[in-house]
């Protein structure tokens, strides 16, 4: 069994709502209500979820990016939110991020071998007179050519910039990289290309993955382990082969029945759900998933579903599994 | 919108092969800018009337001249001449050099001044924002003439020698301007943390420095520009008002604002409108170019036309 | 009260207190009083004087003096008037106000019409025009310009009166009154308008243009709407509700006179009224002119954004 | 079934800073009484434009439709004048939109906005309007109409916005409706949802529908009839099975492979290489050379054509030219 590479244990996200003229703090948005996940090297994780299930604020609460309101986050057993700011810097290089918006992620103002290089130089990783070389070497690992280093990123299409993005996490030979939707800006035809990419990427280097994305059959094609995330909690989790294939939570099991399939005329048995996704800042008592599912019974609207297994693995919150 | 982004490669095409440079490229789309340039050019002419004009004037002399007092516009003194019976034309001229020169130099030290401040108040926030904010909100609240006022009158109480003031008229107007350039300095600031290049930045562990040097503050000089040349024109009309009042610069030190002091005068105002009417049109001319010149620097360098 | 507000509140109190000390130590840092410059006065009376009228006491205690009486809502006695500083204000404001809402009046009225249709044709010629014209009210020297239009107008054509509010020795009243004042308003408001104009009509015409990029005009034209309609409904709604901001930044300058114009239109508004007392250094005056402004500049910007807080469904119930 | 629209040689040009842009070149393509077409492409391949130059909307200045005709219902919409133009816009031809968060004014209620069209074009008088407004809302599948009606846009989710533009689009019974990628900003969930609603009404209806996308799942959901295309230029068209399970032009098939599809996962995912073509630098060619792994002499000096290959489908390729010409 290898060491655990990263370890999120009841993981809670709070955002205050203020309101109005008043700007009175009128109550909290449940981004991340107790999550837990562990992550063992060389693993994919998927994180799916709609907007609002506050996937992306997973991602950045286990970087820090904003401080957490309840429980840890291990990275090789460190505990991020609680290392002192340089310590935590020394640590950055080990887990990367890949953005969802190539155009707003890269300094309009920095020109693409500075973006790629300026972190080596930082960490003391590389001498000033090797940077050049090694980034030069990541661009063509990651489809770019040598004369892109002295551009500036306006010069370049969403999915170059993409592989941009890529490019520098990926010079800081991170050991986790987590990629919050980094294909769902682009087209279909680049997104092929970054998919390959990402898999390319982890055959030769070992990464390991969290892949946070609403797109349900690329999360199939590249994870190992998926997890869905429905307003705040996770509500299943499971090996690929088992979530697609037998889905326990009635949310997976509609989600995968939305999924529009590039077959026609093909028959299926779909699940349409009713009404909205209720808003985060005031989720319905019990599951929270019950206001909107078809086989909701009366226990549902009380009583909050244990997060359990429910065999070999196959994590569930659901009151009728 | 759909049409933007039908039109995205476009704008990836308008870059040249090779090493670019984002300097070359906006000075490019600054000369395509007819507007813009006619408003360079102006501002070029005036520079070069004021500071190279008077060598070669007959007239540079502040020599009294009674035979030739007050005249009208004429071949020999094109502008006319003053009480005094010397040239207005050149002395145009050599108020231009005073009044372009503290637009200038208090533009240079505003801005210096604000943006250190605003750059320092919204990076390191906390307390060192806090005290700069309020500074700066105090001298917002007061109002800006009567503040002018008030340093004029100090000026005098100091005794300050006619050929210093213009540099005390800089430092005045500089104390009243930087504050604004300070909160838009900072609200720039502040926005820029938030964009997600500056989060990507904290995830790749980025020391401060570069943080600051490499990826805030080449965001600002785009803005710190426009706004510079803008405060031009508008230290050029403060000095302007100043003067006229008898509270800048005063004469013999000739600049546009206090020439137009002779509108003061009864006779004058209503008979010698050659005094005052060339250094007035003087400022329009150059405020106005001034402004056009800073508009079209914004289109050029607004980094919201750009992503 | 709710938190929000009492904080501001509160941070106002403090800036004013703070504005209020630096003016007074300022005013009292400037040479010379209203008492020195008397020449009638023997040296021994104007000692006197300053005895009587605190004037030979350290700043820091004639400034507590000053405060305490402000606070009581009294805020000194004008000694080149013999008058309290308040009735004076009283007397002179509403002529400024005269001035001051005519000429906002019309300013608004015409930066909303020019720069909704220069946003609507841009790139033609008459949005060229107007842009050139923006700029060229932008860059008016005020006083420059207000001399100028006296000259031609009032001196050469002999149109208009030069200045005052009434002819010198008049005694018109009722109608023949109100005509011979707004002959006298004229020129000023003329000015006035002319010098507001430019960024008023550059912040509307931006602001149209943003408008009219916007997805929902897109919609408004697919629904079939009249281009009148989808203009002045959809598009002139969405232009004006930010420009509910600029309301409270008016503030200071429709109570508050303008030094500039009423000097050289020797208007008798609040302004000219600082302009001689700044002359004879009649402090009390002075500081009370100055941080009345100041008080409307701070209201002001608390009313702007209050405004704005209502006037936006989408900040309204956020 | 009948044309409801045929539109023939339309190009569109834009013309920008740096040069002029062909982002509708010479397209032709109809669409019957009661069908569903759609047009599939990536960003920048024009299907956005086409769709507005069937409304009249191109932006101006910079954009124009240059050439070609577009006959509705037997009329020119290109040669009409402004006010019958408008007056048939969310009359007979709708459009909904890809971001149901914007395109509604964030000032005016929803109810008004949807009693706007009924008032311009049913001539409705105010109540009999809002009563009308009130009853597509509850059509829409939004309960508590009333209460929708008097609240602004910002107070309802992107979901609820989009039946909100669905409600007003079909407000006035339009023989055409247009969908801009009407679902591209919804969660999946929701997705299901709108693609139901908009099925249900066209068959309540008959009406015809121009979905735009780029989702070839929702093209196979949705469609009768495919037009896929690039760089400005249809590459392959036909019915939607026969294009979906034979599909030609090695865009068309690139395009379906690349996308991974639930359920049928695969080691390695096809891509095509490569990126789109800048439209400035387009030269009489298949735009497609470059990134095509059949690519020939011919495809980098000679444009193809769009023919007719049998089974009521056509592509422009230079593959099947040489085909026909050896047959």
């Amino acid at each position: 069994m290898p060491e655990t590479l990263l370890e999120v244990n009841h993981l809670k996200k709070y955002f205050p709502i203020t309101k109005g003229l008043l700007n009175r703090t009128v109550g909290q948005v449940k981004a991340v209500d107790d999550i837990s996940i562990r992550l063992q090297p060389g693993e994919t994780f998927g994180l799916v979820g709609e907007s609002g299930s506050g996937k992306s604020t997973v991602g950045r609460t286990i970087l820090r990016l904003t401080e957490k309101t309840a429980g840890e986050v291990k990275f090789k057993g460190v505990d991020i939110h609680t290392l002192p700011p340089e310590e935590l810097r020394g640590l950055r290089p080990k887990m990367q991020l890949i953005f969802q918006d190539p155009y707003s992620s890269l300094n309009p103002r920095v020109r693409v071998g500075d973006a790629i290089g300026e972190a080596l130089l930082d960490h003391g990783l590389c001498s000033r007179s090797d940077v050049r070389d090694l980034v030069l070497e990541t661009l063509e690992s990651c489809g770019l050519s040598s004369y892109h280093i002295d551009r500036f990123p306006h010069e370049f299409s969403g999915g170059q910039r993409q592989r941009i993005g890529i490019a520098r996490a990926l010079i800081l030979n991170p050991e986790l990289i987590i990629a919050d939707e980094p294909v769902s800006a682009l087209d279909v035809s680049i997104q092929a290309q970054i998919i390959n990419l990402f898999s390319k990427l982890q055959q030769s280097r070992g990464l390991t993955y969290l892949f946070i994305s609403h797109d349900l059959s690329v999360v199939e094609h590249l994870c190992t382990t998926i997890g869905v995330m429905y307003l705040g909690s996770m509500v299943e989790t499971a090996s690929r082969d088992e979530l697609f294939r037998h889905p326990l939570h009635p949310y997976t099991k509609a989600l995968l029945s939305a999924v529009p399939i590039p077959i026609p005329k093909l028959k299926r048995e779909r699940i349409v759900l009713k009404g909205d996704i209720p808003s985060p800042a005031n989720p319905p008592s019990g599951c929270k998933f019950h206001t909107r599912c078809p086989f909701a019974e009366e226990v549902c609207r009380s009583q909050v579903p244990v997060f359990r297994d429910a065999g070999g693995g196959h994590f569930v919150a659901c009151h009728l599994v | 919108m759909a049409v933007n982004s039908s039109l995205a490669p476009v704008r990836r095409a308008g870059a040249a092969s090779g090493r670019s440079s984002l300097f070359r490229q906006s000075v490019r789309r600054l000369l395509h800018n007819k507007l813009a340039m006619s408003g360079f050019v102006v501002v070029l002419f005036m520079f070069a009337l004021c500071f190279v004009g008077p060598l070669f004037s007959p007239y540079t002399d502040n020599k009294i001249n009674m035979a030739m007092m007050n005249k009208a516009p004429g071949l020999k003194h094109w502008l006319g001449t003053d009480a005094l019976g010397r040239d207005i034309l050149t002395r145009v001229m050599q108020a231009g050099r005073i009044s372009l020169t503290v637009g200038l130099a208090s533009m240079v030290l505003s801005v210096f001044i604000g943006a250190l401040l605003g750059a320092v108040a919204g990076y390191y926030r906390g307390v060192a924002d806090q005290i700069i904010m309020r500074v700066a909100d105090l001298l917002l609240t007061i109002p800006g003439l009567p503040l002018l006022f008030i340093f004029g009158a100090l000026l005098s109480e100091w005794k300050i020698p006619t050929d210093y003031r213009m540099y005390i008229v800089m430092l005045m107007l500089s104390i009243v301007n930087w504050p604004g350039m300070a909160r838009m300095v900072r609200g720039q600031m502040l926005s820029l943390r938030e964009r997600e290049f500056m989060q990507a930045a904290v995830v790749l562990g980025l020391r401060d420095r570069r943080k600051l040097f490499n990826h805030l503050l080449p965001n600002i000089i785009p803005l710190l520009i426009v706004m510079a040349t803008l405060n031009i024109g508008g230290a050029i009309l403060s000095e302007s008002v100043l003067s006229f009042f008898g509270l800048g610069v005063m004469p013999p030190t000739p600049t546009w604002g206090n020439m137009i002091d002779a509108a003061n005068n009864m006779i004058d105002f209503q008979q010698r409108p050659w005094l005052w009417i060339p250094p007035g049109l003087s400022i329009f001319a150059t405020v106005i170019a001034i402004n056009i010149f800073g508009d079209g620097l914004r289109d050029v360098l607004d980094p919201k036309q750009k992503r | 009260m709710s938190t929000y507000l009492t904080k501001r509140l509160l941070y106002m109190i403090i800036i004013l207190f703070g504005a209020s000390l630096l003016i007074f130590c300022l005013y009292a840092s400037t040479p010379g009083d209203f008492i020195t410059g008397n020449i009638k006065l023997t040296a021994e009376r104007k000692a006197e004087l300053r005895e009587i009228y605190g004037l030979n006491k350290p700043v820091l205690e004639r400034y507590g003096l000053w405060m305490k009486n402000a606070l009581h809502g009294d805020f000194g006695y004008s000694l080149a008037q013999q008058k309290p500083v308040l009735q004076l204000f009283n007397d002179y404001i509403w002529n400024s106000f005269l001035l001051a809402a005519v000429s906002t009046f019309l300013t608004w009225v015409i930066a909303v019409i020019i720069g909704v249709v220069s946003a609507y044709k841009q790139y033609s010629w008459f949005d060229t025009l107007v842009m050139v014209a923006i700029f060229a009210a932008m860059s008016l020297p005020s006083f420059f310009i207000g001399l100028f239009l006296i000259k031609i107008l009032a001196v050469d054509l002999k149109w208009l009166p030069p200045g005052g509010i009434i002819t010198t020795g008049s005694n018109a009243t009722g109608w023949e009154y109100i005509k011979e004042v707004v002959r006298h308003m004229a020129l000023p408001v003329i000015v006035m308008t002319l010098l507001g104009l430019g960024s008023l009509t550059r912040y509307f015409r931006s602001n149209m243009i943003d408008v009219l990029r916007q997805d929902y005009i897109r919609t408004a034209r697919a629904k079939g709407l009249r281009e009148r309609k989808v203009l002045f409904t959809h598009a002139l709604r969405n232009a004006l509700l930010p420009a509910i901001t600029l309301v409270g930044f008016e503030l200071p300058a429709l109570f508050g006179g303008s030094l500039i114009i009423e000097k050289i239109f020797n208007w008798p508004g609040i302004g000219q009224l600082y302009m001689q007392s700044f002359g004879l250094r009649d402090y009390p005056l002075l500081m009370g002119f100055t941080m009345f402004i100041a008080i409307l500049t701070v209201i002001g910007t608390l009313l702007s954004d209050l405004l704005y807080r209502i006037a936006d469904p989408r900040v309204r119930l956020q | 079934m009948n044309n409801l629209m045929r539109i023939d040689g339309l190009s569109t040009h834009f013309f920008t800073e740096d040069g002029e842009v062909k982002a509708v070149d010479d397209v032709s393509f109809r669409v019957r009484e009661g069908e569903t077409v759609c047009i599939v492409g990536e960003s920048g391949c024009g299907k956005s434009v086409t769709a507005m130059s069937i409304m009249g909307l191109v932006e101006s200045p910079g954009g124009k439709v240059t050439s070609g005709s577009i006959e509705f219902q037997g009329e020119d919409l290109l040669q009409l004048d402004k006010h019958t133009l408008r007056s048939m816009r969310g009359h007979e031809l709708a459009m909904i939109f890809q971001e149901p968060m914007s395109s509604l004014n964030p000032v005016i209620k929803i109810g008004e906005q949807i009693m706007e069209p009924l008032r311009v074009h049913l001539k409705l008088n105010k109540k009999e309007a809002r009563a009308k407004a009130i009853e597509l809302i509850s059509q829409v599948g939004i309960s508590r109409p009333e209460q929708i009606a008097d609240s602004y846009p910002h107070e309802l989710s992107g979901g609820m916005l989009q039946r909100i533009m669905i409600a007003i689009a079909i407000s006035c019974g339009p023989k055409l409706l247009i969908a801009d990628e009407p679902t591209t900003a919804l969660d999946v969930t929701i997705q299901a949802q709108i693609l139901d609603m908009l099925r249900q009404f066209k068959a309540d209806s008959g009406m015809s529908i121009l979905l735009i996308t780029h989702d070839l799942g929702v093209v196979a959901e949705m469609a009768d009839y495919v037009i896929v295309m690039y760089s400005g230029k249809i590459v392959e068209e036909g019915e939607v099975v026969e294009l979906f399970s034979n599909p030609k032009h090695p865009y068309t098939r690139g395009l379906l492979k690349s996308k991974p599809v639930i359920n049928q996962r695969q080691e390695e995912l096809y891509s095509i290489p490569g990126q789109v073509p800048n439209p400035l630098e387009l030269a009489p060619s298949c735009y497609f050379h470059d990134r095509c792994e059949h690519c020939m002499p011919v495809c980098r000096s000679k444009q193809p054509v769009l023919q007719d290959v049998g089974n009521g489908q056509k592509v422009s390729c230079w593959l099947y030219e040489e085909a026909l010409i050896h047959a």
